[in-house]
């Protein structure tokens, strides 16, 4: 199944809506996007649910700049398209901070800034912010965990976490962390991965030499966890239960099919930036959001993270990314 | 011999064909005065961290942690401490705080490796690593972010319609031009990495000289954090990634040997405007970036041999030992890794290296 | 081989050179520096294409695309510069190219045996065929060379100039192999800038002159040694030393002071003291610690114990900068590897040691450095004329005089000079000894060190002999003689064997 | 001269070092076998990259395609076409397309290197960029699964007690101890980075000698991904990131000379351990990621200290022309970028590299 099928159902679900005149073609507008290197699914399939929302607007001409980590390209980046005038833009920036003066500088010429995923430190650097929770994230799983263990309170609690050096890996496990905390359990052993199956087999390999003995994993993401389960089953250890992160197609698969460690996920849409691309257009347009009695496109949007299981797969498992 | 448009003939070749590509696919976009400006302003940061490389390779040995230590300069010129103290005296402090690391730094690098005879891969990659993940550890991972507005007011504006950033890195480019090939410290350089035992048998104190270079590439690490500071608002232990690959490769590009004694600034600056533009003629035409990828590594062979035809072709009355070159090229062909066969520089391609 | 043509970029290396050699017998190739040698023997050995000409092989006409193809017709060749890979083993570099193996592997015991066999054949059985050929001296080097040529059953031996850096008694072995090769039926192509090795080995004569043949077939022994010179450069030229001037002042402080010198298990306990305007010089085997010594005086190799003073100043142990600012030069002994920047242009070779006279505040007067390069260049008669050209491009001779004038726009007031005219053809030898005989009149004191022993004792003032890595004897040089040098060398090489280029 | 462990004593000593911390801070975990084990799976798929780029490097060349071209023999041997293939056959289709693209990308490289005369860190940067790029053109940039339970049994199984991987792992770096100094290719290996032009005019073919480096090396990055593809169950265009620089680190820190002509499979070998083991004893310390940054900095520069300070001082009987090194040894310290001053390999340390 390609993602943009998935993305067709997804879009019919939440296309409700899209019976109002908001999905009328309107005046063409061009929508500049940038976003960080696609170097793991998750942010893949970031950019693909961008493109594949575009494709859907005749009247939406959207423009991809190339995934990069570097913010100074980045920025340059940003510039070219308020060089270029585009109608708005759609920026998930590699380092929010970072990339505000740019966004800033967007929003003083006119052209609206929808904020995507990683926020910026000024509130006048975006129109609108979609957000996924990454410390939202973190509590869900620390609950989750602590749902599944808090009768056990010697219980040995492992993550594995993302690129170590990003902000929301840290916001991650902060809430992970608080979460645990409230159940009085706290992270045994914590490696980090990148977001990769390879660094994912690693990180999971040496971890799972460090405890021999464990009662539960966090691992951040769903495309390391590819990874982090080929390394789970060659170690022949199935002790413990696993919570995925990002809500992958194929973590909801294994969930479903309940043979493995993986029993939850915890989702961080992917098609945030989609969303992204959808309030661009409106607000290029001057519509709002029909489901909405507030005639303006609303600020901020927090996504929900939700923790899927075997009881609730199927209600996810049609809009997850297949990493 | 040749000027440094003769000998970068090809570079400024594939460039102008690029340009032409650019304007040709983005037309009014790509020629307009502001996307020219927003190329330079990218090129800046990372073209001064070229030209400390360019004086490190030609010098024979090569700097992986130029990325590295842009973080930490940058980490440390915007810490708490740091910050406040430019509040209460002046913006310059951060700008200062930020040289100082990256000189220091490279101090570093230049003392293990002359002085305790560390191959400079090793040295500088060990560098990378904890320059990285100390300015992890000061930042504690977070974006740090700069509060002096007039610190960003300065670097961020423009003089004469000029954006500050692009004059620095006109600067530091003219600086390094006329350190090259105007000072005895630029002969040295060449000296010392043409034949390191020669420089030393005619005088040459090498190993400080070694160590000067490695203070050298800090340093221009230390003012790329300030631009990068300053275009970004903050400082970031993720700042630089991967810029040690870029800058080598912008210098090899630009026809510096990295077996060193052989190198341009020109060239230097003319690999960095490639690759810039490359990139920013790729977004203009909204491609893939898988597509990117492919399209850079095919444009990179293409410009590359592009320049080794031109100045070849139009210099074989310059060029003494085509001997290889002609005869099937073995020795520039292998130690490729090092050599640039065919020569890209123009002077002397395929001169064996390692023929005495 | 008929009209060969051969052009560099800017340079007609070969303009119509004409060659034949037969079987068994020993061909001599001379000519100046830059003379086109060199170049013509690489034609033949395939490594350069000729631009135009013709090459016959048993009288047909054949085309040498590689070296390969010159091999397998049975064309062995010694190249001028040692081309060997020093990271390989000495069976390794002998049999490079042609390695014998069994189903894919190699067979090392098999291939040290025969090098060994070779190596013996000429006469230095002390060379281990698993010695790694960079840990050789210069010499030893040469032989696995020739081990090389001995192991392609070759028809046509071509050596390349194979005698620059053997001592006499080992140029007399190499003769004894030439010869046996010749009686062999193997023809051999030899080159030399020493004149006299001309006329005992060779048969027959060809002078080059500026990439044209300018006689072809002469006898060798009954060529007189003047008419050679005259047709090599042109000119008549007087092939002696300059004369000895009486010291100016015979009581002045001595410049240089050596005083008990080591170097830890190299030479020990070496004094000796040059007053200005005196020349020394240093005689003995290949290998037997001489460069070594000038290398620690020049701080290039850090001394054991000892002092070394330059007019009165010590000089800090191992530290070169400090040696030339005091005023020393040193042209060493590998000219390619230690003397210069190859890659550069001839001016900034010459000026490379004295920037600081060319710079104010470190910036350099391009202008006034290229003239002063420019005259010490006219001075020495350089040949290009042009100092921007690359060094590399440079012959041997020239490239010698390079280092020399860089030392000489510093102004040295001691110059270490290791074989200063290896390589370097009769005429820039006649300027090179009255260059140095000049220096010397100016005040400066001069150390030579040089492998033939004729030029030592024609040059020095006074003759330092030395065996196995100490002072056998010192002596004014109008009181020695060749064979007493020859003596003293001998005696003191015998009883401390087992450390000389063994290795 | 010296065994391959005394000339690696301080690789060696180093390695026991680590091992000594691992057990002394971990206890049992690290000396469990099982964790032994997992050192080792994990050193298999660097290492016979590793040994690859050995080759590749003491040929005089390099190789920054390597982690590249895992990814794309991954992607190519994991898309639904071959799969459906392997299905229908048997899972050897896989790891033979595996090997094939590796080789024919390897193929491309050596061309363009040697005939092409395109320096090699260009040729295979660009290389980096397209072959990635390809990847993610084909898997579309998803995560392929290997759906042939058999292949992966067979790779990620055991035999008595030793994983199949190690075993590959055994038997490529096996195979590469004797293809380098057992063979004739060997030999020339040796000969065409050490000084190309002698091994010209020895009348070897240079540039096809070249070429089949770079195959190998492409070759070996074919064997990293079936092992890569067994060990994950998967084909990624994300696989083998970074794989360059780890597999010139575990080269160059075992003593192999960038500029060519010297080195050993050997010490390659210990130097994929050695970083392997470091990763290992750090997570079984729970050291945070940034520390082990700094500590992996720390500790490579101390391991090649170690290694030069323990070879030059057992070996200065050995090694004549020492002249450089004694007094302070410029000529390596700062042809750094490529020699190893001081020589890490034991033999003829700071040896002038342009000597004949
Ligand atoms: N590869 C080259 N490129 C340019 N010029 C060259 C090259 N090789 C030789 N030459 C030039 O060709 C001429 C002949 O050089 P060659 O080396 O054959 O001289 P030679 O007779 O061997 O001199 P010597 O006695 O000094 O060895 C010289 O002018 C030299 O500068
Ligand atoms: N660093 C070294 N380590 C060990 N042996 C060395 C070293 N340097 C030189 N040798 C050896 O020491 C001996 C003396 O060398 P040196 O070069 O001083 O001799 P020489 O009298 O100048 O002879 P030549 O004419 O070959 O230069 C030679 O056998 C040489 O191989
Ligand atoms: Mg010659
Ligand atoms: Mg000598």
């Amino acid at each position: 199944t390609s993602n943009s099928s998935d993305d067709d159902e997804s879009s019919g679900g939440g296309g409700n809506n899209a019976v109002s005149a908001n999905d009328d073609t309107g005046d063409t507008v061009t929508i500049g996007f940038s976003a960080p290197a696609a170097d793991h699914g998750w942010m893949a399939g970031i950019t693909e649910a961008a493109r594949a929302e575009a494709d859907k607007y005749e009247d939406v001409e959207l423009r991809v700049a190339e995934g990069t980590n570097d913010v100074s390209t980045q920025i340059s980046q940003v510039e070219t398209f308020i060089n270029d005038g585009v109608d708005a833009i759609v920026l998930l920036p590699f380092d929010g901070a970072a990339l505000t003066p740019v966004a800033l500088e967007a929003m003083e010429a006119g052209i609206p800034v929808i904020n995507v995923d990683r926020e910026f430190d000024s509130p006048f650097a975006a129109r609108a912010t979609v957000l996924g929770d990454n410390y939202g994230m973190g509590v869900s799983a620390g609950t989750y965990v602590c749902s599944q263990l808090g009768d056990k309170p010697d219980a040995v609690v492992a993550e594995i976490a993302g690129i170590d050096s990003l902000p929301l890996t840290q916001d991650r496990s902060q809430g992970f962390a608080d979460a645990l905390a409230d159940c009085g359990l706290d992270v045994d052993n914590r490696v980090a991965a990148e977001f990769t199956v390879e660094s994912g087999e690693e990180a999971a390999s040496n971890l799972l030499q460090a405890a021999p003995q464990i009662d539960a994993i966090w691992n951040h993401d769903d495309d390391q966890g590819v990874g982090v389960l080929a390394a789970i089953e060659n170690a022949g250890r199935d002790e413990f239960f696993m919570v995925g992160g990002a809500g992958s197609a194929n973590a909801m698969r294994a969930i479903q099919a309940g043979d493995s460690v993986l029993k939850a996920t915890v989702i961080y849409p992917s098609t945030q930036a989609a969303d992204g691309v959808r309030l661009a257009r409106l607000l290029a347009q001057d519509k709002s959001l029909s489901d909405l009695v507030e005639v303006e496109i609303p600020r901020q949007i927090v996504l929900n993270a939700p923790v899927v299981t075997e009881d609730n797969v199927d209600q996810y498992i049609d809009t997850a990314f297949e990493s | 011999m040749a000027g440094p448009v003769g000998r970068n003939l090809g570079l400024v070749v594939a460039l102008v064909l690029l340009c032409i590509a650019g304007v040709v696919t983005a037309g009014d976009r790509f020629a307009d005065i502001d996307n020219v400006l927003t190329i330079l302003r990218l090129a800046s940061v990372i073209g001064v961290v070229s030209i400390g490389m360019t004086f490190v390779i030609i010098g024979g040995g090569i700097d992986l942690s130029v990325g590295a230590l842009v973080a930490l300069s940058s980490v440390w010129a915007t810490t708490l401490a740091t910050q406040q103290m430019a509040e209460d005296t002046h913006w310059i402090v951060m700008v200062f705080t930020a040289l100082v690391v990256g000189s220091v730094a490279g101090l570093v690098n230049g003392v293990v490796i002359a002085y305790g005879k560390l191959v400079a891969f090793i040295a500088t990659l060990a560098m990378l690593a904890a320059a990285r993940g100390l300015a992890e550890i000061i930042a504690n991972r977070r974006t740090q972010i700069v509060q002096d507005r007039d610190f960003v007011r300065f670097f961020s504006g423009d003089v004469l319609g000029i954006p500050t950033l692009v004059i620095v890195f006109a600067l530091v480019s003219i600086a390094g031009w006329v350190l090259l090939n105007r000072t005895t410290f630029g002969r040295r350089t060449f000296a010392v990495g043409g034949n390191a035992e020669a420089a030393r048998l005619a005088g040459i104190r090498v190993q400080r000289h070694t160590v000067l270079l490695y203070v050298l590439s800090g340093f221009t690490c230390g003012i790329a954090a300030v631009l990068l500071m300053a275009r970004t608002t903050t400082g970031s232990s993720t700042h630089g990634t991967l810029y040690e690959l870029d800058a080598i490769a912008a210098v090899v590009i630009g026809g510096t040997l990295l077996i060193g004694g052989r190198g341009t600034i020109v060239g230097t600056v003319l690999g960095v405007l490639i690759f810039t533009t490359l990139g920013n003629v790729f977004t203009l035409n909204d491609l893939s970036s898988s597509a990117q990828a492919v399209a850079r590594g095919v444009i990179i062979v293409a410009a590359v041999l592009l320049q080794q035809r031109l100045v070849t072709g139009s210099a074989t009355m310059r060029t003494p030992r085509s001997m290889s070159a002609t005869s099937g090229g073995p020795a520039g062909a292998t130690s490729g890794g090092s050599a640039v066969p065919g020569g890209p520089a123009g002077d002397g391609p395929g001169g064996d290296p390692t023929a005495p | 081989m008929r009209g060969i043509v051969k052009e560099f970029p800017g340079v007609r290396a070969l303009d119509g050179v004409d060659l034949d050699v037969r079987a068994g017998e020993v061909h001599c190739l001379l000519g100046q520096n830059g003379a086109g040698k060199s170049t013509l023997i690489k034609v033949l050995a395939g490594a350069h294409q000729p631009d135009a000409g013709q090459i016959s092989w048993d009288g047909a006409p054949v085309t040498l695309g590689d070296p390969q193809a010159a091999m397998s017709l049975g064309i062995a060749t010694i190249y001028q510069e040692l081309d060997l890979v020093a990271g390989l083993t000495v069976a390794d570099n002998v049999f490079l190219g042609r390695e014998r193996s069994r189903f894919g592997l190699s067979r090392p015991a098999h291939a040290n045996r025969a090098a060994a066999e070779l190596l013996a054949r000429l006469g230095h059985p002390e060379i281990r065929p698993t010695a790694e050929v960079g840990q050789l001296s210069a010499a030893s080097q040469q032989m696995v060379s020739m081990a090389r040529a001995l192991s392609q059953d070759a028809r046509l031996i071509v050596m390349d100039e194979p005698s620059a850096v053997l001592d006499g008694e080992e140029v007399e072995h190499l003769f004894q192999v030439i010869r046996d090769l010749t009686a062999e039926g193997v023809a051999v192509v030899y080159i030399s800038h020493r004149l006299e090795e001309i006329r005992s080995v060779g048969d027959r004569i060809t002078v080059l002159k500026d990439g044209r043949t300018v006689a072809t077939g002469l006898p060798a022994r009954e060529t007189g040694t003047r008419e050679v010179i005259t047709l090599m450069t042109g000119r008549t030229i007087e092939y002696v030393f300059p004369p000895r001037r009486p010291l100016a002042d015979p009581g002045a402080a001595p410049l240089l002071e050596v005083a008990d010198l080591s170097l830890a298990g190299r030479f020990a306990g070496v004094s000796f003291a040059v007053r200005p305007g005196e020349v020394l010089g240093l005689a003995g085997l290949v290998g037997s610690g001489r460069s070594e010594i000038l290398e620690t005086v020049f701080g290039a190799r850090k001394a054991t114990t000892g002092t070394v003073t330059v007019a009165g100043k010590r000089l800090r142990h191992g530290d070169v900068a400090a040696a030339v600012a005091a005023g020393v030069g040193l042209a060493p002994e590998e000219r390619k590897s230690q003397g210069l920047l190859l890659g550069e242009p001839i001016y900034r070779n010459i000026t490379v040691s004295s920037l600081a006279r060319f710079a104010r505040g470190g910036f350099l007067s391009a202008g006034a450095e290229r003239q002063a390069a420019q005259e010490q260049a006219d001075a020495l008669d350089l040949r290009p004329v042009d100092v921007d050209r690359e060094v590399r491009t440079l012959s041997g001779g020239n490239q010698q005089k390079v280092v020399l004038a860089r030392w000489l726009l510093r102004d040295c007031q001691v110059l270490l000079l290791d074989e200063p005219t290896r390589g370097v053809d009769v005429g820039a030898r006649s300027e090179i000894y009255a260059l140095i005989r000049a220096l010397a009149d100016r005040g400066v004191a001069v150390v030579v060190v040089s492998s033939e022993i004729p030029e030592v004792l024609g040059l020095a003032d006074h003759v330092l002999v030395v065996a196995d890595g100490a002072v056998v004897a010192s002596a004014g040089a109008g009181e020695l003689d060749e064979h007493r040098v020859l003596d003293l060398v001998m005696q003191g090489a015998a009883p401390a064997a087992g450390q000389g280029d063994a290795a």
